[in-house]
């Protein structure tokens, strides 16, 4: 167990190396949501839609689009002098590679989310300071359970062609629970309205993460060749 | 007297001239009735926001005439412009929402023309980026006179949108075509800080120019290059 | 120390089929040394892959006394990361391997400087030149000091004085350094100059099959390309 | 003339033939597009904000981000063995390239539209009917712009390390005039409204057209090399 | 034909700046073939993407007679769509060249027969081992009959009876072939054997210099090759 996530965090600081010094699809991923974030405002007519109302699907939008750069840089970036092979035909376990990506994976996304979010509050002009812990919370537990699923899914296309488009299409009917949930809870508490009002898609969501999260780590292994 | 000199020297003039304004606005500029105090910032605001946009055009039109004269001098005073374009479009995005948060309640708000200033800038940072990811002098030049004439025609479109879209921010008070509605007190002193402005702007870009100079110059004359 | 067993891969289906390997057995052990030749698409870098484990063959399999920590293969691709330095990507592979933390740095520094690259090692890799690159990868691959080496046309791209540099290198390493006992060396190449002094024996490949599979013996180069000749150019 | 058009042809039946034997981008965009609709649909309150309000700006969010997977995947192609220095170092002039390259992302992004429109009919019940033509009509005015810039920006950037990034830096401010234009003509339509109420975004739109098209023609040959 | 004047370049700036071309000035007519050997890192790779017009060099000039449309490049890339056949590929390039519509069939077939890739000719170039990938390449740049070729290591991968066929047809292109006068090559290696027949004129380049210059003569590969070990390795 040490050992693996010894591994892993060997994997996952390589990653975020090699992303912060070519920045490339961090940059991307906080441009294209300040672009989303423009597009919304300019698209509405500020009188007939309030705020509130839309707010919280264009962050899922903004998050979840991060969260597949997040996804398919994950790989890209083996496939350069095919490096991926020589993951593959190292020592390193499928298990290692999972969670070292997952890591990586999470720590991108974390960090467009938390751009994303004050740009977020700062063009919307919502009310966060009072629901702001609760809010950091609901974004934490949606986007585990997409990225943990996100990362199973690419290591499984990975050796595959056509890897990119495999995992958008396989993961496009396992986004749905979590970003309904996240939709509406984010809806609730940008409301006003108390916690409570949003218990079932909380337990959704957690129960979201707990299944998936487990699965990814029982079914890792059969990705494993041997 | 060496360019660098001339250009410390009229900054500070123009330095001097923005402080000369405000003890004019804050002394003896009548106070708004609507706005109060606030009103103050619009010295500072306004004409850097005119100088935001006039500094995209002049990089536009260097960048033009470089296509033809391939003169490097075009081009470094096209960058000079353009860095001092960024650092007013800087001042207009936060003198902006300082003035905001009193008048309008909120810090941000997506009026067209806000949202057009933020888009200025952003022009500025891509065509900054752009400059610096071309390491050969002539490709660099030749490419951002490319973006600087997309960006001069731009900068009409994105003002085009302020009368096409309705807007919080208060329509042309002074550029309008019937005659300035400005009380004559509060007008001279604006006419007075826009003059300062414009030092500004010159004393910043001759700065400017004269470090590109001397950085061509330390680097042996040879133009300095490398894989694109 | 390397056993494969009735080795058989075939890429592609139907009419257009290219049977890369076809019924590939032998028994290597420590010290041996098996050079094999064969022309372009003969199937010896898949049967490197196969060998390493890259790829599962549909037909037979494959023995590494040691698993894959005991294997180093330089492939046609160098695995480096361009953004990284050489260093760097060195460190990364070495903790993959398993080198202990205290022994990276000291053993990336021996294989730079073995091979030439102690200046370059902290050049990132995309601004390598193409034998300079080869350079790197060869010291990816023999970071964790493997006992079974796999080498996909090593000298590709690398100078006369870096081919000699690794000629002797991996003579050393066939007979065993002072770490312990000898290693197993598979060379693939196309060209039977190369590094035929190095092999305890010889195989010839065409068409996915080994149509000559024997030691060297005392064979130099002018009796194996007459040999090659005989076997897989006119046969 | 005749020359430039006729290697503009073959370089961009090059890229479609690829995108067509390989699909990744096309699928992407349009799986993309089945996302963010189906996102948009769980996430709204539906008696809070009506359709109306919100089917433009989804719609032009959607094909954006179908035009810039287009630009992106129109260089990415020529990196594979570095075809791109191929081109570069042939008689190809970089006009011929330009315009290539611009029909093949006008295809990309025409094919994305094609069939992101019926599933946002479908997705959203919106009565386009009635509308479709002049709908199509502004579709294409506002594509035409900002996929001639791009075009433009992408024949800049093209050799210069991170130009995916500095693609969407630079094309961003100028997908503003177009985007706006865009939404309100299309809130209009759908809104039923008389089209003489958007004329001036339809100006907008045609003058966009206008001018960045022929600059982008007149400075492509500046790209070029000599 | 192909001339060079001064050329100096380097990469990178200040404390790690690499002077990859350093005063290299030559002129080759038509018949000539000029070999430049060199070591790793030489320069090699950058003078001739300096001489295709890919890199514009920070001091000095290139001539081309006949521009861009006389010069054939095959690089250390293949410039090949992995998802395109290899005849695709060449029609392609065919036409970019301008090869008239009705002759870039036939001449695909003969350049590709000439490097024994006849059965190979509608295999998707991701298919191709990587020999049989450099024959493809240099078909490509071969496909519009190049007054001008520039080889980089053209025989990296090729197997022996490839590396035979395509030395002997750059033996013909040199003297021309039955459409006109001869052509100018420059091939560049760091392998003295390789080639050195081919050339009427011998350099080689170490640290971006040419130490050394000169008609080939007489000089067979091992005079040659002592000459470069005394200027290149020792020097
Ligand atoms: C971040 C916030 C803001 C930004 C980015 C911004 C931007 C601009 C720009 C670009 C201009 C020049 C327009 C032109 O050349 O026609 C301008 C002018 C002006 N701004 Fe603002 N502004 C902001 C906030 C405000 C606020 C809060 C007020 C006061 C209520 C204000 C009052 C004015 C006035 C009076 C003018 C002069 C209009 C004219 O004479 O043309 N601005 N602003
Ligand atoms: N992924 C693949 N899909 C289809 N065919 C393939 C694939 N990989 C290799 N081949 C085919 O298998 C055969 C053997 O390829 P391999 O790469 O093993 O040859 P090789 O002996 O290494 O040749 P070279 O000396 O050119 O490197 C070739 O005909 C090749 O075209
Ligand atoms: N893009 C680049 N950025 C920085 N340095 C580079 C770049 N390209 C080449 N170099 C450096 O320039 C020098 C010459 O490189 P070049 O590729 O021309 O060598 P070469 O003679 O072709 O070597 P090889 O035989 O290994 O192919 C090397 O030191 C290399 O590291
Ligand atoms: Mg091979
Ligand atoms: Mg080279």
């Amino acid at each position: 167990m040490g050992e693996l996530l010894v591994q892993a965090w060997t994997v996952a600081r390589k990653d975020l190396v090699l992303e912060f010094r070519t920045r490339t699809a961090l940059i991307s991923a906080v441009v294209f949501t300040a672009l989303v974030l423009t597009v919304f405002n300019f698209g509405r007519d500020p009188t007939a839609v309030p705020t509130i109302d839309l707010a919280p699907t264009i962050l899922w939008v903004t998050f979840t689009f991060a969260a597949m750069l997040a996804l398919n840089r994950a790989f890209q970036l083996e496939l350069e002098n095919q490096a991926l092979e020589g993951l593959l035909v190292s020592p390193l376990s499928r298990t290692s590679l999972y969670w070292g990506k997952l890591i990586a994976n999470l720590v991108f996304v974390a960090v467009v989310e938390g751009v994303g979010l004050p740009l977020f509050v700062l063009f919307f002009d919502v009310p966060v300071g009072r629901v702001l812990v609760p809010l950091i919370g609901v974004i934490a537990l949606a986007t585990l359970g997409f990225v943990a699923v996100g990362t199973l899914f690419s290591a499984l296309v990975i050796r595959t062609r056509f890897a990119e488009l495999l995992l958008v299409v396989i993961l496009l009917p396992f986004l749905v629970p979590p970003l309904i949930g996240a939709v509406q809870v984010t809806a609730r508490l940008l409301g006003g309205r108390p916690l409570s009002e949003a218990v079932g898609y909380l337990k959704l969501l957690a129960a979201y993460d707990i299944v998936f999260v487990s699965l990814a780590s029982f079914l890792f292994r059969f990705t494993v060749d041997e | 007297m060496s360019l660098a000199h001339k250009g410390r020297r009229i900054t500070l003039v123009a330095l001097v001239c923005v402080a000369a304004v405000y003890v004019r606005a804050l002394a003896f500029t009548p106070v708004e009735r609507l706005q109060g105090p606030a009103q103050k910032i619009f010295y500072l605001h306004v004409p850097a926001a005119l100088w935001t946009e006039a500094a995209m055009i002049l990089v536009g039109l260097a960048g033009t005439f470089y296509l033809f004269l391939k003169d490097p001098r075009l081009d470094r005073f096209a960058e000079a412009s353009a860095e001092v374009g960024t650092v007013f479009a800087t001042i207009v995005l936060t003198t902006g929402p300082i003035w905001g948060k009193p008048i309008w309640g909120t810090w941000w708000t997506w009026d067209a023309r806000l949202t057009s200033t933020l888009f200025l800038f952003f022009l500025y940072v891509g065509y900054l980026l752009v400059r610096g990811a071309v390491r050969d002098p002539g490709l660099r030049a030749r490419y951002a006179a490319v973006l600087g004439i997309c960006g001069m025609c731009l900068v009409p479109f994105i003002h085009l949108s302020v009368f096409l879209f309705r807007t919080l921010h208060p329509q042309p008070i002074i550029l309008k075509p019937s005659a300035p509605s400005l009380p004559s007190s509060m007008l001279a002193t604006w006419l007075f800080s826009l003059t300062a402005f414009t030092l500004l702007y010159v004393g910043f870009v001759t700065q400017r120019y004269a470090l590109s100079l001397a950085r061509d110059a330390q680097r042996g004359g040879s133009p300095e290059a490398g894989p694109v | 120390m390397l056993s494969a067993e009735g080795l058989r891969h075939a890429f592609g289906e139907g009419r257009g089929q290219v049977v890369a390997l076809d019924g590939v057995s032998f028994d290597l052990t420590s010290g041996q040394t098996l050079a094999i030749f064969g022309p372009n698409g003969a199937g010896k870098t898949t049967l490197l892959k196969v060998l390493a484990g890259l790829i599962h063959p549909q037909v037979g399999s494959v023995h590494v006394t040691g698993g894959r920590r005991a294997i180093g293969w330089i492939g046609h691709q160098s695995h480096l990361y361009e953004h990284l330095t050489v260093r760097e990507n060195l460190l990364f592979w070495a903790a993959l391997y398993g080198v202990p933390a205290a022994r990276r740095g000291p053993r990336a520094a021996e294989v730079l400087g073995r091979l030439g690259m102690a200046r370059r090692a902290d050049q990132p890799v995309w601004s390598l030149s193409r034998g300079l690159a080869q350079r790197a990868a060869i010291a990816k691959a023999l970071i964790h000091d493997p006992s079974v080496l796999l080498l996909d046309e090593p000298f590709t791209g690398l100078d006369l004085a870096a081919a000699a540099e690794l000629r002797a290198l991996l003579g050393e390493l066939r007979v065993g350094g002072a770490a312990g006992g000898g290693r197993v060396l598979v060379l693939a190449t196309h060209n039977v100059d190369e590094g035929v002094e190095l092999a305890t024996d010889v195989a010839f490949q065409r068409r996915g099959r080994f149509v000559h599979f024997a030691p060297r013996g005392g064979r130099g180069p002018a009796e194996i390309a007459e040999a090659y000749r005989r076997a897989v150019v006119d046969g």
